[in-house]
């Protein structure tokens, strides 16, 4: 795992705290100004470019060797085990401490807007516990940095807390990105509850040209569904929420997390979802990630995805059969029956996954998504073992 | 730790039933099929079901939630929501908004066939007094954009529509013509016997879209037997017109239908198979109605609901052979009833509705110029009974709608509020036909222990449900496979 | 032909529900219904030979059964039916008081 | 014709059966919960362009953005569909810097972070452009010399293989063609 933040080695802070991280190809499309960029001198085509670069106004240099930027300018030197940063990333510089953290990187299959850390829910198996504070001001930093994100980005996922907290001003991100980013796809994740107010829904309209929302759903009824999120009404407020982004013409995504209580009953839930809801258009099935409120509720929430196969494999072919689309997440191949691996999805981001030692002599290591690295032995199913060989070729 | 117990979120109030229905089922009198009021159904033990009504559910129980989710019964209303089951209903009733889809324009009466059964009142070929005037084509299509409609299917029927030709070249130009500022989604369909096709015929078919629709009875004795011709050969132009109309608009573009005879009865694999030989994926095998000269000639070639059902049961059997072979081959009416039962999506068949169909999701246009809500109501008429006439092409539709006939359809033509029906567990997935009431039993509202409509209905759907949760699992698929097919053709069933 | 006849204790049983089960029976059978103080009694008498009278009488007492449940689920349920209906079309079909073009 | 659908409306009210009001506490709550959820009751339907988007069929690697040369503004921003790959969860909550910013460009009147009109009153715009031509030939292997905002002869000749390469006319001159080609866009 690596860690997103470090501290640096600094002098002359520069005055804007987002910056992207240029190079000569950054410099010769023009898309983003020098005054928000920091000039790569690590790359040897640009040290080879010649001195008359390093004069325009860049906001600041990124470099290994200090003496290479150019006297009494900003530069910045991120030490070596510290985090990756690359060509095209945009990086966000503490205002006073000496710290840089990654906002955005380049080719990264999950770059995020992080909206706040409140949440009106409170389920069992949160990867990310909420915190009650005040962080309006990320809607400006968030809108600063989506300029700064590369346009050829193929998607970002705007996430939290729960990001209809903001209430108007997550319309102001959204319109934001459609701005700026009209060719990335933008992922929201959030519980809906906040659309069961119809307007709130409204206002995404026609806003963005490719918007998906993701939207968690764990029961065919409200008590299984409230329990899990530990909120009374929760469940009908996600309901209408869902059908207030329909009647506001939103893709949508149902999202469901493994955990026991609501496998035992999933069945039943791809059948709510075909008879109730059937203009959702994909069903992520995600097994549970070992972090945050997950570890305390080990004996209500665990299940060995081995056993929840057979049960899996009858909720997907429902859905699949039905022209809804079924994914399955953070479930690596083995504990999977292989009529169900064509669902399975590299879904654990990059810095985040792992394999075990066992997968060393798996013929489908390529394809599989691995393993969360905070991932523990109770967490882990018995049935994790290397594959052999394939019975098809399908793919 | 500030978690609760999955018992802090049961709610604070008993739970209280939702409108359903219920119905032993044939096949094992102590389970009983539930239904809601949308049409969403669990079957169940008749034990259990009883103490759902009587209260004694537990919330922590299975069954608690498989009812609630099925909108049976429903918990603490702080909690709940009814979105779903409102949506479900909504969606079922969806074509009440929108007004009629399906117009039949009846160009002519003629026809050269001499069918005992026939449905429609014809004409021999040389009576062009029977065909639709110009003045009349002009005036319903007027009456076409007075309906709201965003989809409209145009369908050509006679008699023989291929004998007047022209006015159906005519017709679909002025819509055609008339189309370009309305901007409705237009579906054209002739129903034809495809005899005496001609080029010219099928390029302007193929040009403007149109989709065919045939008769074709089964084997060529059976076809020919049923359809009489001096030259005794129908069966064999008939399938010469199926591949010609393949050749120029495409395997897709021509659907047959079977009529069912009292011969026909005795020969289902050989009607099934003979679909098979000549390449169709879907069959319509439809029980003859009690209208035109069937009704007279019905000690001939009547038989009972009940008989039909027997046919019924041994069609399936072979069809379901026949697709497990690898085969794809589909009964139309039956994938019909499937997605009832299998989707929650509405149907455009305008004879199975509630409320009916008729004049509410179907218009007859007839060659002179009255308007009737349905093929029965027109044949009705020709038999001399006006009971269910609109009006004429010249009249406002408003006036159609107020008309003594439309009264009498909608007054019988909710089922769920009809006797008997507004108990009957299959109600939300069937339809009220006041006019087949009408004209077999003399009352609109009609007496269902006694009614046919009723006794095939609830014969087919007992099959099918019976089929569904008995069968094996590749039957199961099939079954399952026709209904999810998402194709909602509309009314092509009704003619020829 | 051999009438059936069907005592039903008429404390446990209204005539409303009797009558409703007994009606499903007249497609083949001409039905009667007389009551005295303690009992309802069901008459049902073929109109045909060969009509199906095997465990007839036990069919219609299921049938009363059924009908008795039926009349406890329209009781708890016959108000919010109509209400369910208009709720879940009140947008689709134009409002009733409108008489306009 | 709303009229006619009125009287098909008035008729329909035989749907709405024969129940009376009753004044029983929780049958009114269902009451108003069923008139709640009206609003909410949506004619159901499978998604719209089922087969169009193809946003979760492709997981495969991204590309990797050796070459931005798309990202002039000219390029036709046709939308088309990427393959992505729906993200599982958040990755981390970036924490509050120290402060919160300040910076007046991030406000709330959603000023942008980058002005499209703002003045660079140091360096010559055409030095820029000519840097940024003589950088993009250089990241794609051709010697314009030094980045230094000349049209040197050195650069020339390497416009010119540059745009024989292409099959653009190699006239060593800054066209329109020949910066889309470069990925260099007219306006930052």
């Amino acid at each position: 795992m690596q860690p997103l933040e470090a501290k640096v080695q600094c002098e002359q802070w520069p005055a804007s705290p987002l910056l992207k991280v240029a190079g000569l190809a950054e410099f010769a499309a023009g898309t983003f100004p020098p005054e928000h960029m920091l000039l790569d001198l690590r790359d040897t085509q640009v040290r080879a470019a010649g001195p008359a670069l390093c004069h325009l106004p860049w906001a600041g240099f990124l470099t290994d060797v200090p003496e290479h930027a150019p006297p009494g300018r900003p530069w910045i030197a991120v030490p070596q085990g510290a985090f990756k940063v690359g060509i095209g990333d945009v990086v966000e510089l503490g205002p006073h401490a000496s710290k840089m953290a990654l906002r955005y990187r380049r080719g990264s299959n999950n770059n995020i807007l992080f909206t706040t850390e409140r949440c009106n829910s409170y389920c069992l198996m949160c990867s990310q516990p909420p915190r009650e504070v005040d962080d309006s001001w990320r809607v400006s930093q968030l809108c600063n940095l989506i300029e700064l994100i590369d346009k050829d980005a193929p998607s970002l996922t705007v996430t939290g807390g729960e990001p209809t907290l903001l209430g108007k001003d997550l319309r102001r991100v959204v319109l934001r990105c459609a701005e700026v980013l009209p060719r990335t796809h933008l992922h929201v994740l959030s519980n809906g509850r906040a659309f069961e107010d119809s307007a709130l829904a409204q206002m995404f309209e026609g806003l963005h040209p490719s918007l998906t929302w993701g939207i968690p759903l764990y029961g065919d009824h409200y008590g299984l569904h409230d329990y899990i999120v530990q909120s009374a009404g929760a469940f009908s407020q996600t309901v209408r929420g869902l059908y207030a982004l329909e009647a506001a013409k939103q893709q949508i995504e149902v999202r469901v997390v493994l955990v026991k209580p609501v496998v035992e009953r999933i069945t039943e839930l791809a059948r709510f979802i075909y008879r109730n809801l059937p203009f959702v258009e994909h069903v992520a099935l995600m097994g549970t990630e070992p972090i945050g409120f997950a570890r305390a509720h080990y004996d209500d929430l665990w299940m060995d995805p081995a056993h929840m196969a057979p049960i899996l494999r009858k909720a997907v072919d429902y859905l699949s059969k039905r022209s809804i689309r079924v994914s399955l997440y953070n479930l690596p191949l083995c504990v999977l029956p292989e009529p169900l691996w064509a669902y399975a999805r590299k879904s654990i981001s990059d810095w985040k996954q792992r394999y075990l030692p066992a997968c060393e002599q798996c013929v489908v290591k390529e394809r599989c998504g691995g393993f969360f690295s905070w991932m523990t032995d109770k967490w882990t199913s018995q049935s994790v073992e290397p594959i052999r060989g394939t019975s098809c070729a399908k793919h | 730790m500030k978690f609760a117990a999955r018992k802090a979120f049961v709610g604070n109030t008993a739970y209280r039933l939702l409108p359903l229905r219920f119905r032993r089922l044939p096949w094992d009198s102590d389970r009983v099929l539930i239904t809601s009021m949308s049409g969403d159904w669990l079957i169940t033990s008749r034990n259990d079901f009883e103490r759902a009504v009587t209260g004694h559910l537990d919330p922590g129980e299975p069954m608690f939630a498989d009812m609630e989710s099925r909108f049976l019964i429903t918990a603490d209303p702080e909690r709940s929501t009814l979105a779903p089951l409102l949506s479900q209903y909504r969606t079922r009733k969806d074509y009440l908004a929108e007004g009629p889809r399906l117009h039949i324009f009846v160009v002519s009466l003629r026809c050269h066939h001499t069918c005992a059964y026939c449905q429609v009142s014809r004409q021999a070929v040389g009576q062009t007094a029977f065909d639709m005037t110009e003045s009349t084509a002009r005036h319903a299509v007027d009456r076409l954009f007075d309906w709201p409609a965003k989809m409209l299917t145009i369908e050509f029927q006679g008699g023989e529509p291929l004998l007047r030709f022209d006015r159906v070249q005519q017709l679909t130009e002025l819509i055609e013509q008339r189309n370009r500022t309305e901007k409705r989604t237009l579906r054209f369909v002739i129903a034809s016997t495809l005899h005496n096709l001609t080029d010219e015929q099928l390029s302007f078919m193929r040009d403007h879209g149109f989709e065919l629709s045939t008769s074709l009875d089964g084997p060529e004795w059976l076809h020919n037997l049923n359809r009489p011709r001096p030259e005794r050969d129908s069966y064999r132009r008939t399938v010469d017109g199926i591949e010609r109309c393949r050749r120029v608009l495409g395997d897709d573009a021509v659907s047959a239908l079977t009529t069912l005879t009292r011969r026909s009865l005795d020969v289902p694999k050989e009607i099934i198979d003979e679909y098979r030989k000549l390449g169709f994926h879907s069959i319509s095998l439809r029980p003859l109605s009690p209208y035109g000269f069937a009704r007279k000639t019905g000690a001939r070639h009547g038989y009972t609901i009940g008989d039909f059902l027997k046919f019924y049961e041994a069609a399936l059997d072979h069809l379901l052979q026949i697709n497990r072979e690898g085969y794809f081959l589909e009964e139309t009416y039956t994938r019909m009833l499937l997605s009832l039962l299998l989707t929650p999506f509405p149907h455009g068949y305008v004879d199975l509705r509630s409320p009916t169909g008729a004049g509410l999701g179907a218009v007859v246009y007839d060659y002179d110029g009255r308007v009737y809500p349905s093929d029965e109501a027109r044949m009705l008429a020709a038999m001399g009974d006006h009971s269910f006439v609109l009006g004429r092409v010249e009249e406002s539709i408003e006036t159609w709608m107020s008309s003594p006939g439309m009264q009498r359809i909608l007054g019988a033509g909710v089922a769920e509020a009809l006797p008997t029906c507004a108990d009957c567990a299959y109600v939300p997935l069937c339809g009220a036909d006041p006019i087949d009431h009408y004209a077999r039993q003399g009352d609109s509202i009609g007496h269902r222990p006694t009614s046919d409509f009723c006794h095939k209905q609830m014969g087919l759907f007992d099959t099918l449900l019976q089929r569904w949760e008995q069968g094996s699992p590749a039957d199961r698929d099939t079954l399952e496979g026709w209904a999810l097919r998402a194709t909602c053709r509309e009314g092509v069933l009704e003619t020829a | 032909m051999s009438t059936i006849e069907v005592r039903l204790d008429a404390s446990v049983f209204c005539t409303d529900t009797v009558t409703k089960a007994a009606h499903r029976y007249t497609d083949t059978y001409f039905v009667e219904i007389k009551s005295n103080s303690a009992d309802l009694i069901v008459e049902l008498t073929p109109k045909r030979a060969g009509a199906d009278t095997n465990q007839l009488a036990e069919r219609l007492r299921n049938d009363v059964l059924d009908e008795k449940l039926r009349a406890l689920v329209r009781s708890e349920t016959q108000d919010i039916h109509a209400l369910l209906t208009e709720a879940a079309l009140r947008q689709a079909l134009p409002p009733k008081s409108s008489q306009g073009q | 014709m709303r009229k006619a659908l009125t009287v098909v409306g008035t008729a329909l009210s035989a749907m709405h059966g024969v129940g009376h009001a009753s004044n029983n506490v929780d049958k009114t709550s269902l009451a108003a919960l069923a008139l709640h959820d009206s609003d909410y009751a949506t004619t159901l339907a499978a998604p719209l362009n089922l087969n169009v988007r193809n946003m979760y069929a492709s997981h495969s690697s991204h590309s990797s953005h050796a070459s931005h040369a798309s990202h002039s503004s000219h390029s036709s921003g046709s939308g088309a569909s990427y393959g992505y790959t729906p993200a599982y969860t958040p990755a981390y909550a970036p924490p509050p810097p120290s402060t919160a910013p300040q910076d007046s460009s991030g406000t709330a009147t959603g000023a942008p972070l980058i002005s499209p009109t703002k003045l660079r009153p140091s360096v010559d715009q055409l030095q820029i452009m000519i840097m940024r031509v003589q950088a993009a030939l250089y990241a794609r292997g051709y010697d314009p010399g030094a980045i230094d905002g000349e049209m040197s002869v050195k650069t020339k000749e390497a416009l010119r293989l540059f745009q024989a390469a292409r099959g653009l006319p190699a006239n060593a001159k800054m066209t329109t063609e020949t910066l889309n080609a470069l990925g260099v866009a007219l306006t930052p």
